[in-house]
């Protein structure tokens, strides 16, 4: 398995791909394992954080009629608490793992875009630290993690306090479906040759899906959120019942996003328990088909049953039922992942190391959480369980359970791999068995309590309730668990320097990220892997894994720069070289220039917020810039033949991006639909008060339509190479398109002498919908425009980029022109017809 | 000399009006203008639609409905060139047998003389004529002028100023109007913002009695008109905005001291419910139900203000007097049927004790107030004639009613609303469209029609016992509205409303139609664009006079709704036109011009005019008076200038 | 671990408002299903538990027996169990068990839903921040009457309950009664209840909704039908008609009613008098509560001085503000209060 | 009847326990200010009522001058808190219903614009609120704290047509239309509604 390169190979590799040192590099660096680590170090700091609140929290519930804190400093802890856990700490944690891990699994130098990898990244800390800011004022969110309005709204919780929930979230979200997006077109573009669907790790699988749910469940949050912060700051009523909206559609949105929120904190989870597992039971896992299946079964399923956070609301009986039936079915994937699990064990031989305890420990919280689940999916029972600390025993079972055990088997085992030293087992056992009993007693009696009748977020309670014993074994508990978590920061600190030195595979481990050394060299793997098995290093004592066919030592270098292999996405053949993008400072830039946006939005400054939009612009452009440079040679010499760089269609990361923002962008303006519908339906008026004119709104139509045919036709003469028909066709598009905005200005100028925005929720959605499919013309204007003035010319001479961009910039241009269709159709058409 | 009563000189008038009619008509219509307005104008327009359905009005002089309006000597009717009281007769036909001005030579009128009261506030009165004195009362602060007719330019006869407490400003809900003043047994009688009623010598302008009857810091004015019957004055409060608990009282005329007080609301002892009470509908029959169709206590605060206008039949001995909005608004905060409110109430004026009892908008949730007048009439319905009262309701329909049982005889809207679907044959209660609810505090509920104010309000119509034709003055406005909890703190409003009011369908606010009581149809109408909120004169010349809002005064063709004159006045006219003799045996068309009240509601619109206060009296050009300096030294010229003008 | 503990609470805790034991409709159907799957939930949890600890523990067999050396290169390869007939067998076990709870609980649900015969009573709940508005309706209006935090039921009598919210919302829930219905500004939720037991049953608000969520608590009575005529009957008169007539009420009383009248008449309605507010909770027969501040304190004199004169005090955020009234004129106004039954 | 599970105790012996085992961990919380959303002045000072007695009553414009109004501000002047509780005082205390929803006025004057006939500085409001005025302003002294009529003076004073106790002079003078310049001492046109 060692490199039979030779060093001077591995020396221009490293000059290639490593992050200079200093703080240029620090900023600069795009190398998803520094990336990776950084997520890990940040989200456990907010792990901590998040856990001093919960301890705080603890102490002023420990008996009864304590005044430890005062109701508004409680209030604030649990919202605070729930964010920072739910949304600061297990996603990105798990982001952490599989930015680390993936490229390392999957065989490849890095992520499909470093550089979102990088955003990403920047973004997750900016959130963190915007939300995080509020506590200088005394104002931090204060509304429940999940802030139903209207208690959210300004009438009810006045201060700034939401607005640092509504626009950190907003933050929050970009980072994330960023991140998404990188992951789905790294799994689908940058795996090593050989890395077919069926060979993938679990947690790939598991993080896979988790980020397809992020593309179309965390627009529904983004809309909410958008919703939130318009009523709050310019008066709309989206969730207003006084003027047509409904508070209910809150939580219609949030639920929608938030239950399958939960399986992404716990798929990854569950995949590494998948993958470590097998290490340490000395097989392979039962079931590998089962489980990934029920990876992806989960996720899908996940989307259909929200409405079981709500059944208490007065939804008739029917809806109940089916809600309560398809929450129940979701245990069926879960309980695939539970038999899978014992029985790697039941037939394995364990090595009953820590990161083994830990797994095995997550087994049977998760079956605490899981049953104690489908007990909340009864919806009679349900009406009592919600809302008391049966609930709150329950998602802590689960998230605990299944994202924060896995994480710390994680740790346990991917530890040497990141920093070359192994963590020690003596404290790890420690560290296991506080935390195992520490959560227990945490957590197990909150389940009495719930039945018991006591409900959630409550700052304190009365001594005649019979509540206090068991508050006071919990707060015990959680102080136990407290230690635990303590003696893991002991361990950590001190294997950093004093632990044993691993090796590249001290767990004789099967997958391929223990074929390089701890810590990895920048460029991962001197020559790229060609993968033949779904266990690389096992494949000699395992009878039906083929037989050692996998190349880990001396396959395809690439070394013309930053290079990887592009891959077809079922079959794994190498397409396209990719060139991976240098180190840079703008995606830090644009994170912390969005930042300030946010602290100027919720200052309220207009100056801030100004500055931080230029200083955003100026990011993008500068990051983007370079890439227009030029490129000396458009095909590669390989091992698999002449490749071209970087590709154009579906041969390219780029079309993948973009074909993922699309869905995302689809997915927004879905719920924007969705949530018109919704209104419309329940509104007490005729809706709209007067149907919108058509005068000017389907010539409109007709305008972005035509748009769409020229710019197609136009892409089609520039590939029959007439390139001036190509531009001819683009400067019209550009010009319709601009026709079509002044129109719809003119529109939005008549309509406002009668409804405005503030009138009421109609006016509200109404101008939010048109307004954001405006932006979104807006957005492809600029992009037109852009690749006109720098692309076209380039296109027409045959170079990949250039088509590219022309492509890409076509499809989302059809795209705008769908969507405005669909919003023609609801919000023009409809209401004539009714 | 009386030439226009004169039975030769009617027929002769009536002659000269058939001869002429489609020529006067088609000519005035093709070819009249009047200044101002431009030639395309809604009133133009509607002239010609009216010309369009006029077909059964069209034969001259005749009475097109067989209703006529009752005689007799007990009606309370004056001597015809006076006007002694608001409605002009007890059954408030605001009609005068006048017509020296006629549909012929109407658009020669012009202003004889005008008179500033000094005061900014909505002038809703009627000038009263008589003996060759007019009265008139302002505004708060409620100051009585007689101006002396003799007199070239009518100058002051005596001024009293009661000064009412100001206090009473900030308690009127609408405006610190009045809404008019009576003359009986040598009296002027009135009522004060702040709860008094006073009666003055008409000769001297002396103070003869005052009376509180109402506590004003408790939010309770008084606005209405009181009205004299035998030797009671009838007066009721304001306040439905104050949850007020409305009633109407009695007050000796000699003495003013209180008589008797019947309440809108409580229990059967209070509202004066006695054995003889005898609604005509069931779910009105009961014991108690003042109070029993409220929430525990809530009918303390409920409302039912008696501040429009009293009718009075002497034939049964019974008095019409319709009940204000319920309170609060917000009709989550008192479910029930909320009886008595938004009704009108028959009763003994000798008592006060009801006979009978009918409730227009039963649990009102819209501040349709009950208290237009109603005027009453004899009318054929199905072949027999029928004493019946005829009530224009803010709701938007017309109710006929019989006036002896209170059974209703005919409904229909007569103007647009839509937040009633109908009006069950059976009980007579509205049929509430769903959507129009208000009940949800804190739902905007959209485009609710008509407005608060309602299709009319307390402008009052007219009726002709020529034409058989009712003169209603209209408004097209509808709202959105909001209900919110209120609480009741005394001396504040009780209200739990809010709401912007709109233009209705067709953007013209104001109308001004004629309607036939015996069938419920409109005959014809004339589109305004501002309210039409003045009262309505109609004359024996058949001219209709009205006014609007923007301040234009018009004179109407009552048969064919032909506009025939307009002048446009200093503001915007809110008060009742009237017309009468002068002591040069001219007739004369008096109106105050003075905007205020709830035409304020469209402030905001262009060409909304300043607030005034002045009467302004107009004459045939031929007949108006010579120039004042030449008149005070020839107080004979003007008699002779009338002679000429003789026809 | 815990279940020793959970036994020795079972008598500990006999006094908390547990929906296990339940103590009319539909709680006793909802327990029951609770307990149905609780009993489930735990044997699945224990048989896991136990196949986990047998799985990590058991004795394997010699490592030689159950690898195989290849004799070519020296390795090991290892003896594969698929162990796919557990995922099979588990996922049967598991299906059948979700099927059954399905059941139980579209069955459970059929019965909670609605009522088995139409209710006798409607309660109309209005819950504000934080406290709770009670409407008894009635077919004749006036005979309605509205109380605060405190309801009386009969016992054996289905009744309606209708809720609504004048802020943000809140959860109506009496654990041993009825499970939680939302309480949700724009729409009323209706549900029911039957109380089987006399009894005083505490209820909370569930949804966090705001400062003081943590007191906003309630109670139902439940108490035979001719009881519970009484209280209505009582409710129902205004305070005027509960004074004793011609009663020569002591100066300090009146002048604490005028201070009433004249300081807190804004907010607080006590019916008879000119105290109409809308915004606290009724006080016309305040002095029939057990408690004061929606649950917070008994009603006594001396706490209902201390509520008076600084509720911030007691329970911050209370929308009730601190009043600047003298001392003597607080304790007028609370013996004012305390004639109020 | 007894209503055990309603009644509230007093706390348990654990709390002491409890506190000692568990103090440590609060200090990280305690940093942060102390937030009430309505009902408590947070610490701020208000004016004294004795100082308030001497700002005149009634009709004052063109009256002597009277520096002790002007030396009075509104505590909440600008406080976004107190300016929304004072709105919603606005609303509940049926201000509304004669000022109107917007404040543009009704049965009672418009507070929008720069007429104010009893006085347009933060003690004249305040005094106006408090004591009622002739024409039917009802007194609400009696009624509500004087936290809470400062809130209301800060929802009027937020409504625009106001004076800053600074101007108060000027606003009595009649000198509705400007403003002074505090940089430069010169009073400026301003704009006021029409």
């Amino acid at each position: 398995m060692a490199a039979t390169l030779e060093p001077a190979v591995n020396t221009s590799l490293q000059a290639t791909w490593e992050t200079p040192p200093g703080i240029r590099g620090f900023l600069t660096s795009v190398d998803h394992k520094t990336i990776g680590k950084r997520y890990l170090v940040t989200a456990f700091v907010f792990l901590l954080l998040g856990g001093l609140e919960a301890a705080a929290m603890r102490a002023q519930l420990a008996a009864a009629n304590l005044h430890l804190l005062t109701p508004e400093q409680y209030n604030q802890l649990f919202t605070v608490h729930g964010v920072t856990m739910i949304f600061l700490y297990a996603a990105p944690i798990l982001s952490g793992f599989s930015n680390y891990l993936w490229p390392l699994m999957l065989g490849s130098r890095d992520m499909a875009f470093p550089r979102l990898n990088a955003l990403s990244y920047w973004l997750f800390v900016g959130a963190g630290l915007f939300i995080y800011s509020s506590v200088f004022n005394g104002q931090m969110p204060n509304a429940g993690w999940f802030d139903y309005v209207p208690y959210a709204e300004r009438a009810f919780d006045p201060g700034r306090n939401i607005d640092f929930y509504a626009l950190g979230l907003l933050l929050l979200g970009i980072s994330t479906t960023v991140g998404s997006a990188n992951f789905i077109v790294t799994l689908f573009k940058t795996r090593a040759p050989g890395m077919s669907l069926n060979r993938l790790p679990i947690i790939v699988w598991g993080t896979l899906t988790a980020s397809i749910v992020n593309l179309f469940a965390l627009p529904s949050l983004s809309v909410a959120l958008i919703f939130l912060y318009l009523d709050r700051r310019y008066g709309t009523h989206f969730f207003d019942p006084t003027s047509g909206g409904k508070p209910l559609l809150w939580q219609h949105l949030f639920w929608i996003f938030g239950h399958p929120w939960v399986y992404v904190i716990v798929l990854p989870a569950m995949g590494i328990v998948s993958d470590a597992l097998p290490t340490f039971c000395r097989r392979p896992l039962v079931g590998y088909t089962f489980v990934a299946l029920a990876t992806m079964a989960t996720g899908v399923l996940g989307f259909g049953v929200w409405l079981h956070h709500m059944f208490a609301t007065g939804i008739p009986p029917l809806g109940l039922a089916f809600f309560g039936g398809a929450s129940m079915i979701i245990a069926i994937p879960s309980a695939v992942g539970v038999f899978a699990w014992l029985a790697t064990i039941w037939y394995g031989r364990p090595v009953r190391t820590t990161a083994f305890l830990f797994m095995v420990g997550f087994i049977l919280l998760f079956t605490i959480g899981g049953v104690s689940g489908v007990m909340t999916a009864a919806v009679p029972f349900d009406w009592q369980l919600t809302d008391t600390y049966f609930i709150v025993a329950h998602l802590h079972y689960v998230l605990v359970g299944i994202n924060v055990f896995p994480v710390f088997a994680g740790f346990y085992y991917w530890f040497p791999k990141m920093t070359g030293r192994m963590l020690d087992e003596r404290l790890g056992r420690w560290n296991f068995w506080t935390m195992f009993v520490g959560v227990n007693v945490l957590f197990f009696p909150m389940h009495w309590l719930g039945l018991m009748g006591m409900p959630r977020r409550i700052y304190t309670y009365d001594s005649g309730l019979g509540w206090s014993t068991t508050n006071l074994v919990v707060t015990i508990g959680a102080y136990l668990f407290a230690i635990g978590v303590l003696l893991f920061i002991i361990n950590a600190i001190r294997s950093l320097k004093h632990g044993v030195l691993a090796g590249n595979n001290p767990w004789d481990a099967p997958t391929l990220e223990w074929s390089v050394s701890s810590p990895p060299p920048p460029y991962n793997f001197a020559t790229i892997p060609v993968v033949a098995s779904r266990h690389p290093l096992w494949e000699d004592r395992l009878p039906d894994e083929g037989g050692g066919h996998s190349v880990l030592g001396n396959g395809p270098l690439l070394d013309s720069g930053r290079e990887t292999f592009g891959i077809t996405p079922l079959d794994a053949e190498p397409d396209v070289v990719m060139k991976m993008p240098s180190d840079s400072i703008w995606p830090f830039m644009l994170a912390i220039s969005l930042t300030l946006t946010c602290l100027g939005l919720v200052w309220p400054s207009t100056a801030w917020t100004a500055a931080g939009l230029l200083i955003a612009t100026l990011s993008v452009i500068a990051w983007f810039s370079p890439r227009f440079g030029a490129r000396q040679n458009e095909t590669v010499e390989t091992l698999f033949g002449m490749l071209p760089v970087d590709g154009e269609g579906y041969h390219s990361v780029a079309w993948w991006g973009m074909a993922c923002v699309i869905a995302t962008e689809a997915a927004f303006f879905a719920y924007l639909l969705a949530s018109y519908a919704y209104l419309s339906a329940s509104s007490i008026n005729p809706w709209p008060g007067a149907s919108p004119d058509l005068r000017l709104a389907l010539p409109n139509t007709i305008i972005l339509i035509a748009s769409s045919i020229v710019l197609q036709y136009g892409r089609r003469q520039g590939e029959n190479g007439r390139p001036s028909r190509l531009r001819g066709a683009m400067l019209v598009t550009v010009l319709l398109g601009i026709v079509f905005l002044v129109i719809q200005a003119a529109e939005f100028h008549s309509r406002l002498a009668t409804v405005r925005p503030t009138t009421d929720a109609y006016g509200s959605l109404f101008y939010t919908i048109t307004g954001f499919h405006g932006a979104h013309v807006l957005a492809g204007l600029v992009m037109l425009v852009t690749v006109l003035v720098r692309g076209s010319r380039r296109a027409a001479h045959g170079g990949n980029s250039g088509w590219l961009a022309i492509a890409n910039v076509t499809m989302y241009w059809h795209f705008v022109d769908v969507v405005w269709i669909c919003v023609f159709a609801s919000l023009y058409v409809l209401p004539h017809v009714r | 000399m009386q030439p226009v009563d004169n039975p030769s000189i009617r027929i002769a008038l009536r002659s000269l009006i058939s001869l002429t009619f489609a020529g006067v008509a088609v000519t005035a219509c093709t070819t009249h203008e009047y200044p101002g307005r431009r030639a395309n104008d809604a009133g133009d327009s509607s002239g010609v639609s009216a010309a369009t359905t006029t077909s059964t009005s069209t034969p001259a002089g005749e009475n097109v409905t067989g209703a006529t309006a009752p005689t007799g000597p007990g009606w309370g009717i004056p001597a015809d060139g006076d006007w002694t009281t608001q409605g002009r007769d007890y059954a408030n036909t605001r009609y005068s047998p006048l017509a020296e001005i006629d549909t012929s030579n109407v658009s020669s009128l012009r202003i004889a003389w005008s008179f500033n009261d000094g005061v900014l506030h909505g002038h809703e009165g009627t000038p009263l004529v008589a003996n060759n004195t007019m009265y008139l009362v302002t505004p708060f602060p409620d100051i009585a002028y007689a101006l002396d007719l003799t007199k070239p330019g009518a100058p002051i006869k005596w001024t009293y100023r009661p000064n009412p407490s100001p206090i009473a400003i900030g308690k009127a809900c609408c405006d610190v109007v009045n809404r008019g003043w009576q003359l009986a047994d040598g009296k002027l009688i009135y009522n004060l913002l702040d709860g008094h009623t006073v009666a003055v010598d008409a000769a001297t302008g002396k103070e003869l009695w005052r009376t509180q009857v109402y506590d004003v810091t408790q939010g309770v004015t008084m606005t209405m008109a009181p009205v004299i019957v035998k030797d009671k004055v009838l007066v009721g409060n304001s306040g439905g905005e104050m949850g007020v608990l409305g009633s109407l009282t009695a007050l000796d005329l000699k003495t003013g001291k209180i008589d008797w007080q019947a309440t809108s609301t409580g229990p059967d002892s209070l509202v004066k419910i006695g054995p003889d009470f005898k609604p005509f509908y069931s779910w009105m029959q009961g014991k108690n139900l003042g109070e029993t169709t409220w929430p525990a206590g809530a009918w303390k605060n409920g409302a039912g203000a008696v501040w429009g206008w009293i009718t009075y039949d002497p034939d049964l001995n019974l008095i019409y007097a319709g009940t204000s909005n319920t309170g609060p608004w917000n009709a989550q905060q008192r479910p029930g049927l909320n009886l008595w409110t938004s009704g009108v109430f028959a009763r003994d004026p000798d008592t006060g004790m009801a006979k009978w009892a009918f409730v227009f908008t039963p649990h009102n949730e819209w501040d349709y107030d009950g208290v237009n007048e109603n005027i009453l009439v004899n009318l054929p319905i199905n072949g027999k004639q029928r004493k019946v009262m005829v009530q224009f309701n803010r709701n938007g329909f017309a109710y006929t009613i019989d006036r002896a049982t209170g059974e209703v005889l005919m409904v229909s809207p007569f103007g647009h609303e839509n937040w009633a679907s109908g009006i069950d044959s059976v009980t007579k209660m509205p049929i509430v469209v769903p959507e129009k609810k208000t009940e949800v505090p804190g739902h905007w509920v959209r485009d609710i029609c008509p407005a608060d104010i309602g299709v009319k309000d307390e402008q009052p119509a007219a009726f002709s016992p020529r034409t058989g034709l009712f003169y209603v003055p209209v408004q097209n406005i509808c709202m959105d509205y909001k209900g919110r909890e209120v609480s009741y703190i005394a001396g504040t409003p009780y209200w739990g409303a809010d709401m912007t009011r709109h233009v209705g369908p067709g953007g013209n606010y104001g109308e001004f139609i004629a309607w036939n009581a015996s069938t419920g149809k409109k005959v014809w109408g004339i589109p305004e664009k501002f309210l039409v909120y003045s009262g309505v004169l109609v004359t024996g010349g058949d001219v209709a006079f009205y006014g609007t809002v923007d301040g234009w005064f018009r004179a109407v063709n009552a048969r064919t709704g032909k506009i025939l004159w307009s002048q446009k006045l200093g503001s915007g006219i809110i008060g009742a036109p009237m017309t009468f003799r002068g002591p040069d045996g001219h007739q004369y068309v008096s109106v105050l011009a003075g905007v205020g009240g709830a035409a304020m509601v469209t402030k905001a619109m262009p060409g909304f005019p300043a607030r005034g206060g002045t009467l302004y009296t107009f004459a045939l050009d031929s007949s108006v008076p010579a120039q004042g300096v030449q008149g005070s030294q020839s107080g004979a010229s003007s008699n002779g200038a009338q002679a000429k003008e003789k026809r | 671990m815990s279940l020793p503990y959970i036994i020795a609470q079972t008598r500990l805790d006999s006094h908390a408002p547990s929906y296990m034991r339940p103590a009319g409709a539909p709680a006793g159907g909802e327990a029951m299903l609770g307990w149905a799957l609780t009993i489930i939930a735990v044997a699945v949890t224990v048989v896991i538990a136990i196949l986990l600890v047998v799985a990590v523990l058991r004795k394997r067999e010699d490592p030689d027996s159950t690898t195989t050396r290849n004799a070519s290169d020296g390795t090991y390869r290892v003896r594969l169990v698929s162990g796919l007939s557990w995922i099979y067998v588990g996922l049967a076990i598991t299906v059948v068990i979700l099927l059954g709870a399905f059941s139980a609980t579209v069955v459970s649900l059929a019965s909670s839903a609605h009522a088995p015969s139409p209710p006798k009573i409607t309660m109309d709940i209005t819950a504000h921040q934080w406290w709770w508005e009670v409407r008894m309706e009635d077919s004749v209006p006036s005979d309605a009457f509205v109380t605060a935090n405190e309801i009386h039921v009969p016992v054996g009598v289905p009744v309606e309950i209708r809720v609504q919210s004048q802020d943000v919302i809140h959860s109506f829930w009496v654990p041993e009664l009825f499970g939680k219905m939302d309480v949700i500004p724009g729409q009323i939720n209706v549900t029911w209840m039957r109380a089987d037991h006399s009894g005083t049953y505490r209820g909370a608000c569930a949804e966090y909704c705001g400062l003081q969520h943590a007191h906003m608590a309630f109670a139902i009575t439940a108490e035979p039908q001719n009881m519970y005529d009484k209280w209505a009957a009582a409710q129902r008169a205004t305070s005027a008609n509960s004074l004793p007539p011609n009663a020569a009420l002591p100066p300090n009383v009146l002048r604490g009613e005028t201070i009433f009248v004249s300081t807190c008449s804004g907010c607080h309605a006590v019916r008879g008098t000119n105290a109409l507010g809308r915004l606290g909770p009724d006080l016309t027969h305040l002095a029939s509560r057990q408690t004061i501040g929606a649950g917070l304190i008994d009603n006594t004199p001396a706490n209902l001085m201390r509520w008076v004169s600084d509720a911030q005090a007691m329970k911050p955020g209370v929308l009730m503000p601190r009043m600047d009234l003298r001392h003597d004129d607080v304790a007028a106004v609370v013996s004012y209060l305390t004639t109020l039954h | 009847m007894t209503i055990h599970a309603f009644a509230f105790r007093k706390a348990p012996c654990f709390r002491a326990a409890a506190i000692a085992l568990l103090i440590g961990s609060v200090q990280a919380c305690k940093g942060q200010p102390e937030l009430l959303r309505e009902g408590s002045t947070g610490g701020i000072p208000l004016p004294k009522d004795s100082t308030l007695a001497r700002v005149a009553l009634g009709d004052i414009a063109g009256s002597t001058r009277n520096t002790l109004l002007t030396s009075i501000k509104n505590p909440y002047e600008g406080n976004t808190g107190a300016i929304e509780a004072g709105g919603e005082l606005f609303i509940r205390m049926n201000c509304v219903a004669c000022h109107g929803y917007d404040a543009r006025g009704g049965m009672g004057p418009d507070l929008t614009d720069t007429y104010w006939r009893y006085g347009g500085s933060p003690a004249e409001i305040y005094k106006s609120i408090s004591e009622g005025r002739p024409q039917g302003m009802p007194a609400w002294g009696a009624m509500l704290t004087s936290d809470e009529l400062w809130k209301l003076t800060a929802y009027v004073q937020s409504l625009g047509g106001s004076f800053p106790a600074a101007l108060a002079e000027q606003g009595k003078q009649g000198n509705l239309g400007t403003t002074l310049d505090t940089a430069t001492g010169v009073l400026k046109g301003r704009q006021s509604e029409p």
